[in-house]
């Protein structure tokens, strides 16, 4: 077996397999990181592959981890229903599964070590109400419709942004988390809506696109609450056009579900759910979030 | 007389730009070969088009058996017992020859095509026409003649009451001919009413019965068969052509063309000739004879396995057309749709193509030079177009081929290979043809001219060579050429003859 | 000479018919040479069911392209049929033979549009299917509000296994490559397809109901393409409204892996599968060899090109 | 006789040659007409600046449907680009034009590429094309890592307006657009793509150079994808290695709508730079008139189709 090995001390021949949703985002991209990093610390073989988020696909590459005989697979769910299946088949082959961001519904995750979407989308709501003043109308750069981050940030977005009767969602358009997509959806919805005092973008990608978008009235006239925490997204909190971000830690997270991984893998306990905490960042505390990744 | 099976009346039909049909009588009896006849362009196709589905009128009545009909669709046409071969072949490439044969009508079994059948069937209707073909074999294997015949087996394969045929024999050699004049004439016993399209004269008397005359999209005239070419000449072209042939014979120079045991196993043998400026040399030989392979070769378009190909006493790269073309060779191919045109470009586009690259400075085209020299090589020709801007597709089969040779005729080459140049070329304009010939042999360059129609061989050639089964059989000079010395060489067993 | 050995009968072998079936075997004793995991019975069938899907698409999309057509459409119309499926099983309460059979039809109906736009819109099949695309894609969000829809259980089974081994997806995929064997080799609507792809006017002027035939070949492709969706969904026990995104671009690939041409009148359902195979055997290889995320459509890309390479060098040296 | 008006000169006009120009004005009619906010001078500009990077793609892709060709690199070619240039501007620390002349190389490099496979190779442009695709983002991913290079300043300008109003992209498409209606319709270039395009044997047969012709023609699909890639990065200020993803079929769909068929020999610059605004003032509209994500994919099929669907009826109306 030809492919590069990072054994180093105590793992020895433990092979664990993470499959990413996508890495299609800087966001998962950290997530892999952090994985990768621990699983280097810990001296166990990790094989990361990307889904490209298509459930199917992901299904495949977890039937893949079981021909391979890895001793924990790790998950990051495309979707969490769609997870089943492939969280079912490795449990009949009585391999642990660590689903990582995303729950896995219909079946059962040996641990899931996650950060809340819907939580996070609530979080947002309050940051935007609070940057506002509790007043004013509000865009919503929505991401690829379907998926399931989209919704939860969505859902939860809408349930906090209730909070404040002054703050008028006045538009919520797709912009599939993407940073051209995110500027060309602002720059549409500035021409209906020039009155726009805040954004709250389901990514930091999108989030970036929609400052590029604003121009000088990023983080002055209008205030926009990105989410992820991404490095490019706590820079724009540092110039200030981002006026909080919603991170959820992604390079802890990888980190998180390898060690318990590693412990599920060596025959050891592991609790069912692991809560990575949801932290905003804003232009006072960024400093900590920049230290950290 | 017999009652009339098809009768046609004030049939009108115009394209953008063109009148293609402007009030056409004709009909047609049983038992009867009906000749159409009229310059390229005069609308003989578009006629015909209309009777089998392939167009609408748009004025006119068609009846057929003395009742009202309107043609729709292919299909319409196969009920009313009207079959069809037309000009451009309708074909599919990639298909065998069985399923081209019986192309929308394969033979089935519970509902399922029944191959065994079908190659069965294939075969009957191969040895009907008597071409040598394997009914498994993929179309796009076969040489254009044979495919001619395939087209000709499938019409055949319909037991139509009428049969149209456009311009069959303009890819045949003598043999074939004869051999479909045989079927044309059991046909006929059998009380099949036929309609016969050609440019070839001599043809008319031997087959047909009545002659209708096409001239600018209107019938002229209806003559018994029988009426001399001079008269029937003069009625589709409005004046008469005194001399079909007039070569006139220039100096011969130094050899332009050498070629020495040109060999590709399996097709062509040794092949060695050579062709002098001031000359017109003819390859006759029979289909399949291996005329098209070896000049294929020469110019460059396909690989040889042996032997060599001077122009001018430089020695050409192999399987290299641009080299070939630097050097001062052209070629107009046999197949125009699939070698000679982009169909989809207008006439003016062909027209330049060959001379592009000379037209081009610093990367920029000519356009304006270009124009002005189609325009002229149209009007030389006599191209029937509504304007350089037309497409080529919707030319008429005659001068779709007169915008192949014009575009060689502008690269002013000096050794011009002609495959085949007159195919389903009017009389007028072949004497056109030949004119342009003569000048090119007197301004000191070669032709070299594979013809499968032998008057023509016989009649422009300085020296005639024969090729048959991939070998050249012998070489006639003008003088020794005769149907008879030619054809016994193209058939003959490597005979020698002096 | 080189493929004597593979030669069966004369004149033909399967080799020199069947495009880059030799492209698969280097694969396969490629990746076996290189990973213990792979030549296992169980990965094996892994990557039959993994294929499942990609070649299901691809046997619809065989018929159009040998037609001279394409269909960027299958993958939201099998997503679409999926979620119909879920959402009438579901939702409505209707037995399942009943919701498959609606979701077979919803495929069908898309692919009937997208011949009715093409034959009697003169619209060119890109435009067509890439409406059409759009089409499915949006209305699967709207019935299904962007959420994936859960399958009952009945349905579901559909992506287990019959026994502990026989996995239903490939049992379905070889099935629906044999049909389109026969449909294209005995039916008079695939010879049809053939003649249509390689010269429609001849077609038409043959007696061939070009329009009637047309139409026939988008409604197979939809129907496959709703089996396909279906298939997926039961694997995944949920309908996804985003399932099969781009799953156009792979069956497409794979027919044309498998020797057809974009220009029509060529083609064969042994080399679409073999296509597919290919495709699915390289994503399982590329898993099982741990190569990283970031290089993986690197070597993918290579592999595809090298593969094709392969048949067309081999063609050339047989000549 | 209904486009009479519009009739400039004898025997054609504008309409009548330029496929879906009409499809386009209708649209602005009508979203003129829903929206007050689409009409005005800074979202027609808005519109011209998210329309460039499809556009310059799209007439890169022009070049390759015209002689029959396709190119699904032309997305991943671009982000690679893209890359390329903020990692060389960046982490090297070449000076800026420099470092722009080398994206540039390398589209070129990746067209060549797709040429050599094609010609030489004898791989369908499909084939060859999809394996490239896979290759340059592969490649874009690994140098960059995955994540977002910033673009320095010098180059993001590229992005921004000259004045206060009128954007660089615009001006860069425009060029772009003029270029290539310039290299198709006067150089021998251009020429031989419509020749090799409308008969690849009776071009070769006329001395064209196909296999040179077919490298150039790709290679300048690279090029013009590398200064599409440029002008996105610079949009952004940052260069991302997923950017463009799946713009390859709205450049396609793009050179399709404006009137190119993908069996070659037809299409226009002009067209194309139509079709290229069609698919932006739709998606500019839909945002405008703030139609909900679900149903967004429905309205952008359905309208394509229309649009194209206008055309024909018109065109069979002039019959
Ligand atoms: N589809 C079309 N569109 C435009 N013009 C057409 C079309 N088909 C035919 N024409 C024109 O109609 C006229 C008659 O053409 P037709 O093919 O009937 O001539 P023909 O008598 O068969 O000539 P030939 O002897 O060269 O075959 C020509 O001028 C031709 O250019
Ligand atoms: N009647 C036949 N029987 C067997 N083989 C044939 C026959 N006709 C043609 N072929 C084969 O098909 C090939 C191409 O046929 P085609 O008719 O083009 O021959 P050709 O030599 O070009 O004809 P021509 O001499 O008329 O130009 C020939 O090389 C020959 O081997
Ligand atoms: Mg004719
Ligand atoms: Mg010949």
């Amino acid at each position: 077996n030809k492919s590069s090995s990072s054994a180093g001390g105590g793992g020895g021949d433990i092979k664990i397999g993470l499959s990413v949703s996508t890495l299609n985002n800087p966001y998962f991209v950290q997530l892999r990181q952090g994985a990768e990093a621990e699983a280097k610390k810990e001296g166990v073989k990790i094989t990361v592959t990307d889904a490209q988020n298509d459930a199917s696909q992901q299904v495949n590459q977890v039937q893949n981890f079981v021909s391979q005989s890895m001793k924990a697979i790790i998950i990051n769910p495309v979707d969490s229903s769609a997870a089943a299946p492939a969280v079912k088949a490795a449990d009949r082959s009585k391999i642990p599964v660590i689903a990582a961001d995303r729950g896995v519904t219909g079946a059962d995750a040996a641990q899931t070590v996650a950060s809340d979407n819907v939580a996070g989308g609530k979080l947002a709501a309050q940051e935007l109400g609070k940057a506002l003043g509790g007043k004013g109308k509000v865009a919503v750069l929505q991401g690829t419709a379907g998926t399931s981050a989209a919704r939860d940030r969505q859902q939860g977005f809408a349930e906090g942004i209730k909070a404040f009767p002054g703050i008028q969602v006045v538009a919520q358009q797709p912009a599939d988390f993407d940073r051209t997509k995110g500027l060309d959806v602002m720059t549409n919805l500035l021409q209906a809506h020039s009155d726009i005092t805040g954004v709250f973008a389901a990514n930091d990608e999108m989030a970036l696109g929609a400052i590029k978008a604003l121009g000088g009235k990023a983080g002055k006239q209008v205030k926009v609450v990105g989410f992820d925490g991404t490095p490019d997204g706590l820079k724009a909190i540092q110039a200030g056009t981002l006026s909080a971000d919603v991170a959820q830690q992604p390079v802890l997270l990888g980190q998180l579900a390898v060690q318990s991984a590693v412990k599920a893998a060596k025959g050891g306990k592991i609790e069912a759910t692991v809560a990575v905490p949801v932290k905003v960042a804003t232009k006072d505390n960024v400093a900590q979030f920049t230290n950290g990744a | 007389m017999t009652e009339e099976i098809l009768r046609v009346r004030g049939l009108r039909k115009r394209f953008p730009g063109v009148v293609a049909l402007d009030g056409v009588d004709f009909d047609l009896r049983p038992g009867e070969v009906h000749v159409l006849l009229g310059e390229n362009g005069a609308g003989k196709s578009t006629l015909i088009k209309m009777l089998s589905g392939a167009y609408h009128p748009d004025e006119g009545t068609i009846f057929v058996d003395g009742r009202e009909t309107t043609i729709r669709t292919a299909e319409d046409a196969q009920r009313l017992g009207i079959a069809t071969i037309y000009q451009e072949f309708n074909l599919v490439p990639q298909l065998t020859v069985a399923e081209n044969l019986m192309l929308g009508r394969p033979p089935r079994r519970f509902g399922f095509v029944d191959k065994k059948a079908m190659y069965a069937r294939a075969q009957e209707m191969l040895d009907r026409v008597g071409v040598d073909a394997d009914p498994r074999a993929p179309l796009e294997s076969l040489g254009i003649a044979r495919m001619q015949m395939v087209e000709i087996a499938k019409a055949l394969g319909l037991d139509a009451r009428v049969l149209i045929m456009d311009e069959p024999t303009a890819v045949l050699t003598t043999s074939e001919v004869e051999r479909l004049f045989t079927i044309v004439r059991q046909l006929k016993e059998q009380g099949v009413a036929i309609v016969f399209i050609t440019h070839h004269l001599e043809e008319i008397a031997q087959i047909g019965d009545r002659v209708t005359v096409l001239r600018d999209g209107a019938s002229v005239a209806e003559v018994p068969a029988d009426t001399p070419e001079d008269e029937l000449v003069r009625l589709m072209v409005g004046r008469s052509i005194d001399q079909q042939y007039p070569r006139e014979r220039s100096t011969q120079g130094a050899p332009l063309l050498e070629v020495r045991g040109l060999t590709r196993t399996g097709v062509f043998e040794d092949v060695s000739f050579e062709v002098r400026a001031g000359e017109v040399v003819g390859l006759a030989g029979l289909v399949g004879a291996g005329r098209t392979e070896v000049v294929r070769a020469i110019f460059g378009a396909d690989h040889y396995d042996s032997g060599e190909v001077l122009v001018d006493g430089r020695r050409l790269p192999r399987g290299n057309v641009t080299a070939a073309m630097e050097a001062g060779l052209g070629l107009v191919p046999e197949d125009r749709k699939g070698q000679g045109l982009v169909l989809g470009a207008d006439i003016r586009e062909n027209l330049g193509l060959v001379t592009m690259r000379h037209a081009t400075h610093a990367g920029f085209v000519d356009r304006a030079g270009q124009t002005k020299a189609a325009a002229r090589v149209a009007e030389q020709l006599g191209v029937r177009m509504s304007g350089l801007t037309q497409e080529v597709r919707t030319l008429s089969g005659g001068n779709q081929q007169k915008i192949v040779i014009g575009k060689w005729l502008l690269a002013e080459a000096k050794v011009l290979i002609l495959d085949e140049p007159t195919r389903g070329i009017d009389v007028g304009a072949k004497v056109e043809i030949y004119q342009l010939i003569n000048s090119l042999t007197a301004a000191g360059h070669a032709v070299l001219m594979i013809s499968s129609d032998l008057p023509e061989v016989l009649g422009m050639s300085d020296r005639v060579l024969v090729m048959a089964r991939g070998r050249l059989a012998g070489e006639l000079s003008a003088a020794e050429a005769t149907q008879d010395s030619v054809m016994a060489l193209a058939v003959g067993e490597l005979e020698e003859t002096a | 000479m080189t493929t004597g050995v593979l030669r069966l009968r004369k004149g033909g072998s399967v080799l020199s018919e069947n495009g880059s079936l030799i492209g698969l075997i280097v694969l396969v004793v490629a990746l076996t040479l290189l990973s213990g995991d792979f030549l296992t019975v169980t990965n094996l069938l892994n990557v039959g069911v993994q294929a499942a899907v990609t070649a299901i698409l691809a046997f619809g999309q065989t018929y159009v392209i040998i037609s001279a057509g394409i269909d960027l459409s299958v993958g939201a119309v099998a997503a679409l049929s999926a979620v119909v499926l879920a959402w009438t099983a579901t939702s409505n309460g209707m037995p399942w033979p009943l919701a498959t059979g609606f979701a077979l039809l919803v495929g069908i109906a898309c692919g009937l549009v997208n011949g009715a736009l093409i034959t009697y819109g003169k619209l060119p099949p890109f435009i067509a299917t890439l409406a059409m695309q759009g089409v499915a894609r949006g209305l699967g969000l709207v019935i299904s509000q962007g959420s994936p829809i859960a399958l009952p259980d009945s349905v579901s089974h559909l992506g287990d296994t019959i026994g502990s081994y026989l996995p239903v997806p490939v049992i379905v995929m070889l099935v629906m490559g044999v049909i389109t064997a026969v449909v294209l080799n005995r039916t008079y609507a695939g010879r049809a397809m053939y003649a249509i792809g390689g010269n429609e006017e001849a077609a038409r002027l043959s007696g061939i109901k070009v329009t009637r035939q047309k139409l026939i070949t988008y409604a197979l492709a939809g129907g496959f393409a709703a089996v396909a969706g279906i298939v997926l969904a039961s694997r995944l026990a949920s309908a996804q409204p985003q399932a099969a995104l781009g799953y156009e671009l792979d069956a497409i690939a794979a027919v044309v892996i498998g020797g057809a041409s974009l220009s029509g009148g060529k083609g064969k359902a042994l080399g679409t599968f073999v296509g597919a195979l290919i495709l699915a055997v390289l994503r399982n290889g590329l898993n099982l060899l741990s190569v990283s995320a970031f290089w993986q459509q690197v070597v993918i890309g290579v592999v595809i090109a090298l593969a094709v390479l392969l048949d067309t060098l081999r063609r050339r040296q047989a000549r």
